[in-house]
C-alpha cells in the first residue's frame, strides 16, 4: 500500500514537472530562456516518473534498467541542451 | 480509459504525420517525422508487439532523423533551391489519397475472421522461444537472408553516388571536434552502454524482446555517435576489413543454408538439436553487418567533406 | 493503480501535444529541435508507465529510447556548423552559454 | 546441391565474392561465376523439362508457415534468358566498365550491384510467396536504381531519382495488397490462395498489387520514369534495366491473374488491363519517332513492346467457355517477353559501342558506322528484326500466337493492334539504320572496338532469331507446369 | 475497438503518405511522405494480426523486414536527393517543372 501511495505521488509530481516544461516551452520569450526552463523540468519529470514506476517492479534488473534509463536521458538531455545552446549562439537564427 | 490513451495516440501520430505532409518548410517536417516515430513506437508497445517497437524505436525515432537532418544540412550549404512551387498533382494526388485511405479503411471493415498460421506446434523445433525470431531466421529465413542483402544493396548504390574524385576519400564527412568538448565527452561515453545493451538484445532475442535487427540498429546509432564526435574515424571503400564486416552476415546466412543443402536437407533448414546454436551464430554476424551497414548508410558517399570550407 | 498511469500516460501525451505546438511554432530551428528533444524525453517517460501498465518488457524500449534521445539533436548541430561535420563548441564564443543568455536578455531589454 | 539452390544462391554468392576480394581478382570472378550460373541456368531448364516442376521449401517448413520456391517452364525460361543476357552483359562490361575506361568507382561498383540483380531476379522469377516477392521485387529496385545512377550525371541522378519515386510507390501499392490477402486468409503462398475461401477483400487486394506492378512495369501512363533512367544509365546498365528488370514485375502479374485469383478475373478486369498496353504500344512507338539519340529511341521501344505483354490478359480470358486460343496467347506473350529480352539488349549493348567508337548516340553522328563496325551494325539489324516481329525471328513467332488467338477469340482490335505496332516499330527503328548504314559517311573512330566485344550484341541478336528458328523446344519448356487457366482460358 | 483506431489510423497514414509522395516537390519531403504511407501500412498490418487476441508472429516479423527495407531505401533516396543537388543545385525534379525544362541530352 506504501508502494502504491509512492507511486501515486511521485507520479503524480513528474507529470507536474513535465507540465511546467511544455508551459515554459510555449510560455517563455525567447529561445535561451525556453531551453533553460525545459532541461530542467523534463529531467525532473522523467526522474519523478521512474521512481514512482520503481516502486511497482518486480525485479532487481527492472530497477536497475529504470535506474539508468534515467541516467542515459540525463546524459542525453544535458549534451543536447549544451550543444544547441552552442548552436544557436553561433550561427545567424535563419527563421523558416 | 483505454480507450482514450489509444484515442490520443492516435490523434497525436495522424497530427504528427499532417504537419509533416502539409505544413510548410522541411526542416519542420523533419522534426516532425523524428517525433512521428516516437510516437509510432508507442502504438506498437500498445498492440503488444514488442518486437516491432523496439525496431521503430530504433530507427524511425533514431537512425532516420539523423539521416534527414545530415542531408538538409548538405543541401543548404550547397544552397540548394527549393521548389518554386507546388506540382500540378495537387488535386489528382489528394483524390488518389483519400480513394487509397478510404478503400483501407472499408477493407478493415470486410475482413474475414482472422485465421493465422499456428506456429504453436512447430515452435520447439524452431530453436528459439521469441515467436518473431523464430519467424524471421527460421520460418522465414529466406525473407531475411535477402533482406540483409538488400541493405547491401542499399550501400552498394549510396557509395555509387561519390564523384570519382573522391572514390578513395574516407566515407561520409570529416568529423571533428573539440577536444575534451562536451560533443566528445559524449561520444565516449554513450558507445561503451550502447555496446553492451547491443549485444545484450542479441542474446535475448532468441526468447524474448530483441534480436539481429534491433541489436544491429542500436550499434550502428552508438557507432555513428562515436563517429561524429571524432572518437572513432571513418572507414574507406578500400579497407578489405570493412568489406569483409559488410559481407559477413549474409555470407555466414548463406553458408548455413548451403550447408543444410550439402547434408541432405532443404535450403536453409535446421535440425531442431542445432537450431539454437547456427541460429545465435547467424544473429552475431548479421548484426556485425548491419549494424555497419547502417552506419555507413547515414553518413554516407565518400567525398562528402568536399565543402569543408 | 492501472487506471490512474492511464491517467499519468495521457497526461504526458498531453504534455507532448503541447510541445508539438512549439515544433510548430519555431520560430528558430534550435526552438524545434529542443522541443522535439522534450517529446522524445517524455515518450520515454510514457513507454516507462507503459512497462508497468502492460508489460514489463517494455523497458527495453524505453532504454533504447532513451539511450537515441540525443542521436538526432547531435546530427543537428553538426549540420549546423560551418562544415557540417563540427562541434558547435569549436565556433562558439569560449563564455559559459548561461552568461552569453544573460548578455542576449540585457540586449533586449533596452 | 541441386540445380534450383545453386540458381538462386550462386548470383548473391559471387556478389559477395566480388564486392570483397581485391580489385585484380573482381573481373575473373564476375567471368567466372556468369559461366557457373548460366552452367546451373541450363541444368535447371534440362530437369524442369524433363522431369516437371522442381519444389523447394526453403528452411524445409512447407507454407502457410515457410516459403515456397517452384521451378515451372515459365520461370526456367525467364532464368536461362536472364542467364544469356546477363552472360552478355558480362562480357561487354569487361571491356567497358574496366577502371581504365570507366574510373575505379564504376570498376568497383557494376560488378556486384549486376550479380545482386541477378539474384533478385531469379529468386522473384521462382518464389511462390507474396511477401518473399515484395523482398525480392525491392532488391531489384534498388540495385536497378543504383545501376540507372552509375554514370553520375546531374541527368542520371535526376531519372534515377524519379524511376525510384515510381518503384517505391509501386512497392507499397503491392505490399498494400500482399497485406489485405494475409489479413484475409493467413496465408501468403500463391498455391494456398488459389484454394482460398473467396473474401470480399479480394478484389481490393488484387487491384493494388496489380496497379503497384504495373507502376514497376512502366506500363502506360506510368512509363515516363523509363526511358531517362534507361538511357541515361552505361549501355551495360540500359541493358540489363531494359530487357530484365520489367520482366520479374510482368511475371508476378501473371501469377497473380493466372495463378493465385484467376477467378477475379472478369473481362471488364481484363480489358483494364490491355487498354494501357495498347495505349503504350501506340504512344511507345510515337515518342520513339521523334527521338534524335539512339539509346532513347530504344528505351521508347521498350516502353511499346512492354505493351504486348498485356495483350494476354483479354485473349487468354473472355467469353466464359473454355477457349482452345488461350494458351495460345499466353505462350505468345511469354515468347515476346522472352525475344524482347534479348533483343532488346543486343540493341543496348550495340549502342554501348557505338558511343565508345564516336563519343555519342546522336543519330547525326552515327552516320556510316555500319561500315567501319560491321559485326555490330549486323547485329543492330538482326534485333530490330526481332522487335518489328518479322521471320523467323522469336518476336515473329510471338506476335503470331497472340494474332491467332485475337482471330480465334473475335477479338480482332488486338491484331490490328500487333500489326500497327510493328509498323511503328519499322518506323522508330527505319531512321537509325539509315543513319548507321549511310554510304555517303565516314566517321573517324576514336578507339577501336575488339571483335570479341562486337560479337557479344551479335550472339544475343542470333539467339533472339533463333528463339523463332527453333521455337520447339522453349515451346516445349513453357508448357511444364503450366497453370489451368493458362490453358483453359481466365 | 481499439484495433480499430490504429488500422484506421493506419489507412488514414498510407492516404497521407500517397498524397505526399505524388504532390510534394521537395525531395526530402517525398522521402518522409514514403516513410509515412509504409508505416501506416503496417500499423493496418498489426493491428489486422493482433485480430485473433494472441499478436501473430508473422506479420511482426514480416513488419520488422519491410521497416528496415524501407530505411534502406530512404537512405539511397536521401543519397540521390544529395548528389542531385550539388550536380544541379536543385532539391526537387526539375521535370516537374515543364517551364523551365531544359534540353536533357547530355
Amino acid at each position: 500500500m506504501m508502494a502504491d501511495l509512492a507511486t501515486y505521488v511521485l507520479t503524480a509530481l513528474g507529470l507536474v514537472f513535465f507540465v511546467a516544461g511544455t508551459v515554459g516551452l510555449l510560455r517563455f520569450p525567447d529561445t535561451f530562456s525556453r531551453l533553460h526552463a525545459l532541461t530542467k523540468a523534463d529531467n525532473l519529470g522523467l526522474g519523478f516518473i521512474a521512481l514512482g514506476i520503481a516502486f511497482q517492479t518486480e525485479t532487481w534488473a527492472q530497477l536497475a534498467m529504470l535506474a539508468l534509463i534515467w541516467a542515459l536521458a540525463l546524459l542525453a538531455a544535458g549534451t543536447v541542451a549544451q550543444l544547441v545552446a552552442r548552436a544557436a549562439l553561433a550561427t545567424t537564427q535563419e527563421e523558416e | 480509459m483505454t480507450l482514450a490513451l489509444d484515442l490520443a495516440l492516435c490523434v497525436l501520430i495522424l497530427g504528427v504525420a499532417l504537419a509533416s505532409v502539409a505544413g510548410g518548410g522541411v526542416f519542420r517536417a523533419v522534426i516532425f517525422f523524428i517525433t512521428y516515430g516516437l510516437f509510432v513506437a508507442m502504438a506498437w508497445a500498445r498492440l503488444g508487439a514488442l518486437d516491432v517497437a523496439l525496431a521503430e524505436a530504433a530507427i524511425g525515432a533514431g537512425l532516420t532523423g539523423v539521416l534527414l537532418l545530415a542531408a538538409l544540412g548538405r543541401l543548404r550549404r550547397m544552397n540548394a533551391t527549393s521548389p518554386p512551387h507546388r506540382t500540378g498533382l495537387h488535386l489528382p494526388a489528394a483524390f488518389a489519397g483519400a480513394a487509397l485511405a478510404c478503400a483501407l479503411g472499408w477493407a478493415w471493415f470486410a475482413l474475414p475472421a482472422p485465421s493465422p498460421p499456428d506456429l504453436g506446434p512447430v515452435m520447439p523445433q524452431s530453436g528459439v522461444g521469441n515467436r518473431v525470431t523464430a519467424v524471421l531466421l527460421n520460418f522465414r529465413a529466406w525473407d531475411t537472408l535477402l533482406e540483409s542483402i538488400v541493405l547491401l544493396a542499399a550501400l552498394l548504390g549510396v557509395w555509387m553516388l561519390a564523384q570519382d574524385k573522391d572514390w578513395t576519400a574516407p566515407l561520409g564527412p570529416r568529423y571533428h571536434a573539440q577536444a575534451g568538448g562536451v560533443l566528445a565527452s559524449f561520444g565516449r561515453l554513450l558507445p561503451p552502454v550502447g555496446l553492451a545493451f547491443g549485444v545484450y538484445l542479441v542474446w535475448a532475442g532468441a526468447d524474448s524482446t530483441g534480436g539481429a535487427f534491433q541489436g544491429g540498429t542500436v550499434l550502428a546509432a552508438v557507432g555513428l555517435v562515436a563517429l561524429m564526435s571524432n572518437v572513432m574515424r571513418p572507414p574507406r571503400v578500400s579497407q578489405g576489413v570493412l568489406r569483409a564486416a559488410l559481407v559477413l552476415g549474409p555470407a555466414v546466412f548463406l553458408c548455413a543454408g548451403l550447408l543444410a543443402t550439402a547434408s541432405g536437407g532443404a535450403f536453409l533448414s535446421l535440425s531442431p538439436a542445432l537450431a539454437k546454436p547456427v541460429i545465435l551464430t547467424i544473429e552475431v554476424a548479421l548484426t556485425i553487418s548491419i549494424a555497419v551497414t547502417l552506419a555507413l548508410l547515414v553518413i554516407g558517399a565518400s567525398g562528402d567533406g568536399e565543402y569543408a570550407p | 493503480m492501472t487506471v490512474w498511469l492511464h491517467i499519468v500516460a495521457l497526461g504526458l501525451l498531453a504534455s507532448l501535444g503541447g510541445a508539438l505546438w512549439r515544433v510548430w511554432r519555431g520560430p528558430s530551428q534550435a526552438d524545434r529541435m529542443m522541443a522535439a528533444q522534450l517529446v522524445g524525453t517524455g515518450g520515454v517517460g510514457v513507454m516507462v508507465v507503459l512497462a508497468a501498465l502492460q508489460d514489463w518488457g517494455l523497458l527495453v524500449v524505453a532504454f533504447a529510447l532513451a539511450l537515441l534521445a540525443g542521436l538526432a539533436a547531435v546530427g543537428f548541430v553538426q549540420a549546423q556548423t560551418p562544415d557540417g561535420a563540427g562541434d558547435p563548441e569549436e565556433t562558439a564564443p569560449s563564455r559559459p552559454w548561461k552568461d552569453a543568455l544573460a548578455a542576449t536578455q540585457a540586449e533586449k531589454k533596452p | 546441391m541441386s540445380a534450383l539452390v545453386a540458381v538462386l544462391t550462386l548470383p548473391l554468392v559471387a556478389a559477395l565474392g566480388v564486392f570483397v576480394v581485391p580489385a585484380r581478382l573482381r573481373v575473373p570472378m564476375a567471368l567466372a561465376s556468369a559461366a557457373m550460373i548460366t552452367g546451373a541456368a541450363l541444368a535447371l531448364c534440362v530437369t524442369v523439362a524433363r522431369g516437371g516442376p522442381v519444389m523447394l521449401m526453403a528452411g524445409g517448413w512447407a507454407p502457410p508457415i515457410g516459403i515456397a520456391l517452384r521451378a515451372d517452364g515459365l520461370a526456367a525460361a525467364l532464368i536461362i534468358m536472364t542467364a544469356l543476357v546477363m552472360g552478355a552483359v558480362t562480357c561487354a562490361a569487361w571491356f567497358e566498365a574496366s577502371p581504365a575506361r570507366a574510373g575505379p568507382r564504376m570498376a568497383f561498383g557494376f560488378w556486384p550491384l549486376m550479380l545482386l540483380l541477378w539474384g533478385a531476379l531469379n529468386a522473384v522469377y521462382l518464389s511462390r510467396d507474396l511477401f518473399n516477392l515484395y523482398v525480392g521485387l525491392e532488391l531489384i529496385s534498388l540495385a536497378a536504381v543504383a545501376l540507372a545512377a552509375l554514370s553520375g550525371t546531374a541527368q542520371a541522378f535526376a531519372a534515377a531519382l524519379r524511376y525510384m519515386i515510381f518503384a517505391l510507390a509501386g512497392s507499397l501499392l503491392y505490399l498494400a495488397g500482399v497485406v489485405l490477402a494475409y489479413a484475409a486468409h493467413g496465408t501468403l503462398d500463391i498455391g494456398l490462395l488459389t484454394a482460398r475461401t473467396p473474401a470480399q477483400g479480394d478484389a481490393l487486394a488484387l487491384g493494388l498489387m496489380t496497379a503497384g506492378l504495373l507502376a514497376k512495369t512502366a506500363l502506360f501512363p506510368f512509363h515516363v520514369w523509363l526511358p531517362p533512367a534507361h538511357a541515361s544509365a552505361p549501355a551495360p546498365a540500359s541493358a540489363l534495366l531494359s530487357a530484365l528488370v520489367p520482366k520479374a514485375s510482368f511475371l508476378i502479374l501473371m501469377r497473380l491473374w493466372f495463378e493465385a485469383m484467376p477467378d477475379l478475373a472478369t473481362p471488364a478486369a481484363l480489358l483494364a488491363l490491355a487498354v494501357p498496353g495498347a495505349a503504350a504500344v501506340l504512344w511507345g512507338g510515337v515518342l520513339a519517332l521523334v527521338q534524335k539519340r539512339l539509346k532513347l529511341i530504344i528505351a521508347y521501344s521498350t516502353v511499346a513492346q512492354l505493351g504486348y505483354m498485356f495483350l494476354v490478359f483479354p485473349l487468354a480470358g473472355g467469353g466464359g467457355a473454355a477457349q482452345p486460343w488461350a494458351a495460345g496467347a499466353w505462350t505468345g506473350a511469354v515468347f515476346h517477353a522472352l525475344s524482347h529480352g534479348l533483343a532488346k539488349a543486343a540493341m543496348f549493348l550495340a549502342a554501348g559501342i557505338y558511343i565508345a567508337a564516336v563519343g555519342s548516340d546522336r543519330l547525326g553522328d552515327l552516320r556510316g558506322l555500319a561500315r567501319a563496325l560491321p559485326m555490330t551494325g549486323f547485329a543492330f539489324a538482326l534485333a530490330a528484326i526481332t522487335l518489328m516481329g518479322l521471320p523467323p525471328s522469336g518476336g515473329f513467332t510471338a506476335k503470331y500466337l497472340l494474332m491467332t488467338s485475337a482471330f480465334a477469340a473475335g477479338q480482332w482490335p488486338w491484331a490490328l493492334l500487333l500489326a500497327g505496332g510493328g509498323l511503328l516499330a519499322a518506323g522508330y527503328f527505319y531512321r537509325p539504320m539509315v543513319a548507321l548504314f549511310a554510304r555517303d559517311a565516314r566517321v573517324p573512330l576514336l578507339r577501336s572496338i575488339p571483335r570479341a566485344w562486337q560479337s557479344v550484341p551479335l550472339v544475343l541478336a542470333v539467339l533472339s532469331i533463333m528463339l523463332g528458328l527453333l521455337s520447339a523446344t522453349p515451346f516445349d519448356l513453357l508448357q511444364v507446369g503450366r497453370p489451368p487457366p493458362a490453358s483453359e482460358g481466365l | 475497438m481499439t484495433l480499430t483506431y490504429y488500422a484506421l489510423t493506419g489507412a488514414v497514414l498510407v492516404g497521407l503518405g500517397a498524397y505526399g509522395l505524388l504532390a510534394v516537390p521537395h525531395l526530402i519531403r517525398r522521402i518522409i511522405a514514403f516513410n509515412l504511407m509504409g508505416s501506416g501500412l503496417f500499423l493496418f498490418f498489426g493491428a489486422a494480426g493482433a485480430r485473433g487476441g494472441v499478436p501473430d508472429a508473422i506479420p511482426q516479423a514480416l513488419i520488422i523486414t519491410g521497416i528496415v527495407v524501407a530505411l534502406s531505401a530512404s537512405a539511397l533516396a536521401v543519397g540521390l536527393v544529395v548528389a542531385l543537388a550539388r550536380r544541379s543545385g536543385k532539391a526537387f525534379l526539375p521535370d516537374d517543372y515543364p517551364a523551365d525544362d531544359e534540353d536533357r541530352a547530355p
